[in-house]
């Protein structure tokens, strides 16, 4: 239903809206990815967390390797063009810092729970996982007969968080949010989601003649806009700033090594205030 | 024409999987080696050729290969961008593509690819990243290339997990699962090309690399590999070939993921 | 799959791609309607068509009075705030100038119906009908109960239609289409027919910076395009010409009498050429 | 205040509709007397409110009324613009709405409408335009409001045929077929307002425009309607309420479809 937005500290934000035990979705195909969100999450040490995600970035390999989360449902985990995400492989081959029950899908699959979320459904139908194992491994794979032509289908439940995190580009006074570029599964993740939070680079007066591909969400459809500049780095922001390529590839040491990864968190996220959107090594 | 000592086994991978492309071709393109190859085809022989990107990139151009598949260069140079579901409903499952073109950490004899696990799944040993867009790219595209290094742990008699379906236990299991599209139809390594037999669906060697030996492959391959009957010698990187793929990987940011 | 699109005259493109007995779909929600193409449908004396629309407008109230349908399927069929298609009423009610059978949904279901067929799913799946009578007369509207929650859900066949046509602002040389402003559910129909006809205002060199709720519909996904400018009057099109308003309003009396109605179309659309993309009154 | 003879029948109806629409409502219109009454709103108490059109226009002001419920008036005002199918499947069946406000051709006495067919589907009388985007409009929207001329033959004891559910046949027949929206809260007429009786869900008289009899509305209503023990009379419009609603008119394109 409806909701009447208000402009937060990401403090107030990620503490009024994000809660011990929720399923929380932060979204970004690659680029827009929330991670002063993220990094907030850490610092408010919340716990038992389900976190949805289509591609665990980076982000989540530090929500995962603080502790924060008790469950992945995701479709792809890796750092993208360098290698794995050593948090989350810790986690799940060595159970380290807890264990991390996984729920495994298809781009396909998440994709279309999210639009099925979004709409209201209880349930996603597509032509997919034929012949993969993953049907073995995931109970939440079943599969239909349509009732017109007999054809099998897979069915997997809509994907609905009590919170979805996103960040964009801008946001006018009235707290309507544009995002543009890549827009990835954003829009479904907000619509799906119970609580909706987004961080912005920037608030407008006005939205500004928005490029071909924008999605625009109305504020009656988010809970908190946090102004974030900088909120989406080391990925990026189209018409802000570029993604550290740089920064992803030297992940792979940090995060190669627990106590290496921890330092790191330390002086880089848990010491800063909430107040410092971009982190950079 | 090259010698070989003028190029890389890698070079020479991606050349040759870059011929299997054509100019009309609507291409699902995975990161890594196959966005060298789909870019590669694209600046010599396949000027018109469609290539489309999982980040909802629909036509794209980029003048430097991406490190990811949501890099904004391929946002800026596509046709048009669309929305993540969007992507995969109407364009993927919706059956667009002529070519879905994907890499693999694991494939057997049947051209299935394991890209999840070794090792049990509740217990992995290695747990690899997953599956991605690359379930539905091989049971929706037309056909499917792989484009993968050759190695004993590679290529194996039968993949641990089947991310990606090739023709399962071979012969006509595709069809028995109402898989109405080819399957994989071409895998390209550093050594040579593997077609599947047209009955069995085990995948032969049909093309071998200059400087290559059939000793090389069989040491690198985890089943005993057949040749094809009338197998022949890949033609070496043409100079234009080396040149516009050298300049493509220079200009890229640490090779587009490639290496 | 993927097609080779062809730059044709419109009595070529309506001729080859449009056959007797074809289901047939021209979509544009009050914009963007495609009545030239409509009209060489009319002159090519087609028949014996399922027309398949949202909202049968003029251009389905002149093919139903004409003779060319067999059977609609739709979910609202009126003169835009003007009030009853006639000749839909006349074939309805009283089988002039043949019976008309008719299948009937709601906007929520066709639309449904069009993006299941876009994407290659033989169904599509909603929360609707419920309490209605619709599924009392169209057996088309089935139920489903979902196998996570056992909600109860619609389920309707997809559309898959022989043929789509649409109106478009632009296309360019290489044969990609735009079209903007309210872009109603015509991507859907394209892509979920088997052969796509699209007309357009003008062929330009490049598509231009397309404005923000555009649709670009790339080459291969369409079969022939037709320079047709005018080819929505009296529908509008969107930076180009407005809305008609004034032939909706005349409509309703030259569409009453059955033999008014017979001499306008001699005069207005059999007796002119294909050439004449805009018809007015 | 304005005395009787200052303002039509038509413009007490839509007055009264606008009236109950809220500041912060986000409000599904349907074309003719609802967007005339929904923009009269938004002109005047609640200059805030969201107003969607099925064809994708979210957040629209326009100027004038629209003709059709796709006019570029709409798309031109809206802070965006979706497709068609996007509008029915996140926005309306995706529960966004808490106000969705529908025209009838035919409504009975539990808010069941018919704007379908008059006589037997297969042979029918009349044929009218069928449900639109109203089947789900009144499924998945909070609460539904209803504005109709009232006559003998629009205000019927059962519809021939329920296009829209209200309350089928009463009580709590909609929470027995899985519905969680409330359903139709608010009859406007020319005449008076109606709403569900709390137990029964029978449409009552809750307020009687100013000059209408008891007598008046029950010669025009098809069934034999009930008034609410603290029926009120209909506040006329006020001055500056018809000012904006004349301007409204006389600026639109044949009254925007209200006529």
């Amino acid at each position: 239903m409806t909701k009447a937005v208000r402009f937060l500290s990401l403090a107030d934000a990620i503490g009024e809206c994000v809660r011990d035990g929720d399923t929380v979705a932060m979204e970004g195909f690659t680029h827009l990815i929330p991670f002063a969100a993220g990094h907030e999450v850490i610092r408010q040490g919340k716990r038992s967390l389900t976190l949805v995600r289509m591609t665990p970035d980076l982000i989540y390999d530090q929500l995962i390797g603080m502790g924060c989360a008790r469950k992945l449902i995701f479709s792809w985990g890796g750092n993208p063009g360098v290698g794995s995400l050593h948090r989350l492989r810790d986690a799940v081959e060595n159970g380290w810092p807890n264990p991390l029950e996984i729920e495994e899908h298809s781009h396909a699959g998440v994709a279309a729970a999210y639009a099925a979320g979004a709409a209201g459904l209880p349930l996603a139908v597509l032509r997919g996982y034929v012949g993969t194992d993953l049907p073995r491994v995931n109970s939440n794979i079943r599969f239909i007969d349509d009732p017109f032509t007999g054809e099998r289908l897979a069915a997997i439940p809509s994907l609905r968080p009590d919170v979805s995190v996103i960040h964009a580009q801008r946001a006018d006074r009235a707290g309507n949010v544009l995002l543009e570029g890549i827009v990835g599964v954003q829009k479904e993740a907000v619509l799906a989601a119970k609580r909706a939070v987004v961080t912005v680079e920037e608030i407008v007066p006005d939205l500004r003649p928005p490029s071909p591909n924008s999605v625009v969400l109305p504020r009656w459809t988010i809970d908190a806009i946090v102004e974030a500049p900088g909120g989406a780095k080391p990925s990026y922001a189209h018409g802000y700033y570029k993604r550290d390529n740089a920064f992803y590839a030297a992940w792979d040491a940090i995060s190669r090594d627990r106590s290496t990864f921890l330092d790191w968190m330390r002086t880089h996220v848990l010491e800063r205030g909430s107040e410092s959107h971009a982190v950079q090594i | 024409m090259q010698s070989r000592s003028d190029y890389t086994p890698s070079e020479m991978m991606i050349t040759a999987a870059a011929r299997a492309l054509k100019n009309d071709d609507v291409c699902f393109v995975g990161i890594g080696m196959p966005s060298a190859a789909c870019n590669l085809a694209r600046l010599t022989h396949a000027p018109d050729i469609t290539l489309i990107y999982e980040s909802g990139t629909i036509g794209t151009k980029p003048q430097v290969l991406p490190l990811s598949i949501g890099d904004p260069e391929l946002c800026e140079t596509a046709l048009t961008t669309v929305s993540v579901p969007e992507m995969f409903a109407y364009w993927l499952q919706g059956g667009r593509f002529t070519v879905g073109f994907l890499g693999a950490a694991q494939i057997d004899r049947f051209g299935n690819i394991n890209t999840t696990i070794i090792g049990p799944y509740e217990r992995p040993k290695v747990r690899l990243p997953g599956g991605g867009g690359a379930p539905e790219i091989a049971s929706s595209c037309r056909e499917v290339f792989v484009i993968v290094s050759q190695t004993q742990r590679s290529f194996v008699p039968r993949v641990e997990f089947i991310t990606s379906f090739g023709f399962g236990n071979g012969g006509d299991h595709r069809q028995r699962l109402g898989l109405s599209t080819l399957g994989p139809s071409l895998v390209v390594t550093d050594l040579c090309l593997m077609r599947p037999d047209a009955e069995t669906k085990e995948f032969v060697v049909t093309s071998i690399h200059a400087g290559v030996t059939r000793d090389d492959i069989t040491a690198r391959t985890g089943w005993p590999v057949r040749f094809s009957g009338d197998v022949t010698q890949t033609p070496p990187p043409e100079a234009d070939e080396l040149r516009v793929l050298r300049d493509l990987i220079a200009r890229s940011p640490r090779g587009g993921g490639t290496s």
